[in-house]
């Protein structure tokens, strides 16, 4: 039986806490800003530095690498406490959330050299080169190739939905490096490819709302040197499969539309039963989605790979941030003004853009499949 | 858990599991299982909400959740949940036989009358777990502008009532019953307080009743075959499964969360516990049975147990709204800004240290 | 594009429901009775011969067997009135809903001649012997088998769920009348079983409040003679399937928690925003469900096969009278007395029984499996 | 739909395929169709509400169906199924040109005063659909008392503002603009009655946006593979698929029972229509992107043209919950007795014969 466990905090995290807390008053009063939602959040470079001189960008990298080291707990209190109020995380939400683990895990020392200590500093942004046209949640099915030249790979191909990759300065890109005879799995690795390189280019996927967070990358004989090829060749799946816990499980899974309440509390008049019984049992499942994600930090700081648990939490959180939308939205009346005050633009962008809480990360049709046969593998196995 | 709390459930778990098994319970029927009972109490489970044991919430958590997930019908969660801690914890001795515990009913009013040495006692309980079957119950009552902790002999003529789960809940009435002295002790425990405890303990049996609902639910699944193949192998089955795990979940760590949370995040977390248990409850209930199809509402299987239980459980010690609308006035009261520090405010205890 | 159309009612429609109502209002004051919950309902088989003696008991039977020769909207109106009232329409429930009309389109003469005139009587109570205890909505892998005898059929098997056997006096029974060799759809016939065959035994099946509306029956060399098959040996199959028109879209998919909701209104107070919010957001619902039931009826009546409407309409239906309950015991709230008032008897009833609710015709989640598959195929003939 | 709705469906749907393709739509951007109003326009479908020209209800349904499901950019309900209504029905001239309508905001305030032999009207008017393209506003005003249709130049500097589907919604002000005699009439239409009507319209419109949403998920999920096969095989996807189709129906029949309602029932009818259309577009917009995918929400695909306007046209002529409360209203006046008879009232017409 899964069971999650509360998890306190050592007086230096609620030190940290309190530090990033301040910070965040400091940086975005309530009512100054548009919010960000989430991992749809601009990017704003100026910003991600001044973060990382603080020490809380690619936290999780140890010293020797230039970072401050510190534990998967410590970076979840960072990170909620700047979805929370809205924060432009975009700019090295990759690098931060994705990238410096994978390097950190898989990397060679040259990669880990090379690249640690920039994203530490806020200096180097990456993007994911993952989906294709046709592989959507069936990642093992990319098509984007690499095959082996001089001193390195030439690549091939089409990856779309990749944030940020009009700002970013490299993009972590799966592609298959053998061609494909039987499993699927087989045959994959993943590159770090310069967004400069020749050949390569960027062209925006515009959301519904004009906006431009996704963009089409085409790879036309792009070259990769061989260091750049992340961890052996060929073990592309498994480093995929294995960063799957970290991007399922944070903070922004269930707090993308936070500054949407929290808005809504300062900026509109609430009030009565019903505003009482709705906000309470939010509250509720607020403060228990993220125990239960704090508690996933706190197990993967203990050496724990609690992938289902990650998998549920997701499911449930991204359901969770629709739930929040539909209440302030009924709570609010009216027609919704994209012209608006601060909070009625806001509510406009968080009604658009809501059907993107789901997309990142797998389909949540694809995840509770992998949930269900997990739980039906451990029940036979109990019997 | 730690060593001692999973000693304690594994202790529990066996009980129920030798001497209440699908047998037993198809022998005792409606009667009240006297002889499980005995067992419990020899174990001196009964009373393990003494304050004298050292036994605190956590550990009478683990005792409901063990309750739920046996679906055991005695009042255990009553005795040593809430009996004895009010009884002991104002000074008084828990007496032999099964004391349940009122259910902090909202119309409950009992009073007190000085009278000669000792009291009287007047009023009515309403909905007393097990009335019927209990030697006495113990209460909350108001005597002189105070809260007193008394011990009450069960009369005779209960007025019969049940829980949707068939558990008794009777309706007890006192006319001027005379009390010793020493029956009688002031407490700190008001009504309130006594509800606040007897939601998280539900909220803990809920969690454990859902534990079965969900394992129920697995092996059915695994083992049913529909078209050719098991029912696990669809889709919607495969949905119904995760949605019932990730309630389990949210309500075993709701309750947790309540055992650990600080003095001062209590109300709020007990609050969240039961609200979480009585949402979780809903779906729950509803995709067990949804996979279990015909066969899950029969009287043969043992799904219902625990979705009547849940059906009933969601309601007592406060409805789920009930605790809602007290979170939601909270959030009011605290506005935007003092929304996120009280969500991610810190629990004691857990792993941190 | 699936479109229903409103049906008005014409001058004898709206007497006859005069009628009825009338008749419903006499029977049932509201607060003197326990009301039944839709196909729950328990069996009176008196009420049930004193409806047959005002004709509303096999209403589509024709005069030249003993019947009104109605139509199915007009039977429509008589059973939306009796299960918004909550009667006890168990007794002659599956006789005048599924076995008159089949036995109208499939059976012989003879059978006809034999059954109808008692039906409409009141005299013929009938239940369905379809689900296996490895069936379940896969109707066709039932294994109860008939053998040829001489004039008629030895029949052995067990059939589970069969409402209402210890007092009907007929069983429906869906068997195997040559052994399968392929599809398994192939090969199945229906029989009418007279329940006090020799080597028939009918036990209960109790529900979880130990309520006796389910039986398991067994046959054990049963002989059924030649005549009661219904129409060709082998066409079992299509016989089944073409009543689920019948069985899915009637008034019971959406009415069974009505009398619920009526005993709420009046018996507790109920008032406030959250409570005229709630209500009526339900009561839109009910007039689109009941208009759409209506539709199909009169849709029958014209000759046409409205399967997926029927289909999408039980879905709809069945999901909502949990909705029903749902919000009748938010708020209600306290804690349910199943030894209370009348309205808490009702309520605490409904609660318990409410998973049966999805139950019969085939569970939601294969129905629509089916629908989806029909909507899609329309779509790929309309491209 | 009778023969006559039909060639009405028909002509519409020929004129959005041929005048407002994909090419078109992309090519005039955030541009007003002019060209594609000046088609509808000699088409005589701008003036369709004209109450001289016998088009009732049913054919503004029929319209306003067509304009959501081919998401029109243009005012079309307002001009044809509102302004030419309110404006002919008091016995004035629909001017030529676009003559949009007040949206019966809840905030609208206008006021007549007389000056001379003709009026001044005074005040504004709330997220006019289509003001800043429009020549001229149809409204209802107050003056001495009564109510006025009246049509009002529209000034040049309109607030500018727009809903989530990108229509335009402009605030309009007017400080004492002179009127000519004629072009004001006392009406019967009150600010209630502009508002059912447009509910209707609009839930009528929401309708069709759903069949489009429906069409598009159907055959995304017909093409699209994962994981080796269409997606439409999977559990999951069907069950979407057949909420969209349940719930697009039921607007459909919500809103022809609006349509078929009689006098007596339409205050309910119209209620329940956009109480309908409004729970629906939450479930088939979230269910229709969980179809799509990453490729829904992007500015290349057509999805976003219906579920954007799905969820701006929820909360126009009355948001869903208050439609619900004002239905609730009616429920608790009736009670329990009232009940049945109120749900189960025939409407007129239909197939009755």
């Amino acid at each position: 039986m899964i069971e999650f466990r509360p998890s306190g905090l050592t007086e230096d995290e609620e030190k940290l806490r309190t530090e990033v807390r301040e910070f965040v008053a400091e940086e975005f009063p309530s009512g100054t800003y548009l919010p960000e939602l989430g991992i749809n959040a601009a990017a704003d470079p100026e910003f991600s530095r001044r973060l990382a001189a603080r020490g809380w960008v690619g936290m999780v990298v140890p010293e020797e690498y230039g970072g401050p080291g510190r534990s998967a707990t410590e970076r979840f209190l960072v990170v909620e406490e700047l979805l929370a109020a809205g924060a432009p995380v975009g700019a090295h939400w990759v690098a931060d959330r994705q990238t410096a683990p994978v390097i950190l895990s898989f990397g060679s020392e040259r990669l880990k050299r090379e690249f640690l200590p920039r994203i530490v500093a806020g200096d180097a942004f990456f993007c994911l080169g993952m989906s294709e046209p046709d592989s959507g949640s069936d990642l093992a099915s990319v098509r984007t190739r690499a095959t082996r030249t001089e001193g390195g790979w030439l690549l091939n191909g089409r990856k779309v939905w990749t944030s940020g990759a009009q700002y970013c300065h490299y993009a972590m890109t799966l592609c298959r490096t053998s061609p494909q005879e039987g499993r699927k799995h087989v045959g994959l690795s993943q590159l770090i490819v310069d967004l400069t390189s020749d050949g390569l280019t960027v062209s925006p996927i515009r959301l519904l709302n004009g906006q431009h967070h996704f963009n089409e990358v085409v790879f036309t004989d792009v070259f990769v040197p061989d260091h750049m090829v992340l961890g052996e060749i060929g073990s592309g799946w498994h480093q995929v499969t294995s960063e799957l816990a970290y991007e399922r499980s944070g903070p922004d899974r269930f707090l993308t539309t936070f500054p949407v309440l929290r808005y809504f509390l300062d900026f509109r008049e609430v009030s009565g039963p019903e505003a009482e019984l709705r906000l309470g049992a939010l509250a509720a499942r607020y403060w228990v989605l993220r125990n239960m994600s704090l508690s996933i930090a706190r197990s993967l700081d203990q050496g724990e790979v609690p992938a289902v648990e990650a998998t549920l939490v997701k499911d449930l959180g991204t359901s969770f941030e629709h739930d929040v939308l539909d209440l302030v939205r009924d709570l609010t009346g009216g027609e919704q003004e994209p012209d608006g005050d601060l909070f009625g633009r806001l509510l406009a962008e968080a009604t658009v853009t809501a059907p993107t809480f789901t997309l990142r990360g797998g389909t949540n049709e694809v995840l509770r499949t992998v949930a269900a046969k997990h739980l039906l593998r451990e029940k036979r196995r109990a019997l | 858990m730690s060593d001692e709390l999973q000693l304690l459930d594994g202790t529990l778990r066996a009980i129920f599991a030798k001497h209440f098994d699908r047998d037993t319970r198809a022998a005792t029927g409606r009667e009240f299982p006297r002889d499980l009972w005995t067992v419990l109490d020899k174990a001196g489970l009964t009373a393990l909400g003494d304050v004298e044991s050292g036994a605190g919430l956590a550990e009478l958590v683990v005792l409901a959740r063990a309750v739920g997930r046996a679906a055991a019908p005695v009042p255990l969660v009553e005795t040593a949940g809430l009996a004895a801690w009010l009884v002991t914890g104002a000074g008084l001795d828990l007496p032999p036989g099964i004391t349940t515990c009122a259910a902090a009913h909202p119309d409950d009013d009992l009073t007190l009358a000085r009278s000669g040495d000792g009291w009287t006692a007047t009023g009515v309980l309403h909905r007393v777990p097990w009335g019927r079957d209990s030697d006495q119950v113990a209460a909350v009552a108001t005597g002189e502008g105070t809260a007193f902790a008394v011990v009450l002999p069960i009369p005779d003529d209960v007025r019969r009532g049940t829980n949707l789960g068939e558990e008794p809940r009777d309706t007890v009435r006192f006319d001027g019953v005379a009390l010793a002295a020493d029956a009688v002790a002031p407490t700190t425990v008001d009504h309130d307080a006594l509800r606040e405890r007897g939601a998280v303990l539900r909220a803990a049996s809920m969690g454990g009743a859902m534990e079965s609902a969900l394992e129920l639910s697995l092996a059915y699944a695994g083992e049913r075959e529909q078209f050719g193949q098991p029912i696990s192998s669809f889709q919607a089955v495969q949905h119904h499964l995760v949605a019932i795990a990730e309630e389990t979940m949210c309500t075993g760590m709701a309750v947790q969360l309540a055992v650990s949370a600080t003095a001062e995040q209590a109300a709020f977390a007990v609050a969240a516990a039961k609200n979480t248990a009585g949402r979780a409850a809903r779906i729950v209930t509803k995709r067990a049975h949804q996979v279990h199809g015909a066969i899950g509402v029969t009287d043969e299987h043992a799904l219902p147990w625990f979705t009547t239980r849940l059906w009933a459980w969601q309601d007592e010690f406060g409805t789920t709204r009930d605790w809602a609308a007290r979170l939601g006035r909270g959030v009011l009261a605290d506005g935007g800004a003092g929304l996120w520090p009280r969500l991610s405010a810190s629990v004691g205890g857990g792993d941190a240290g």
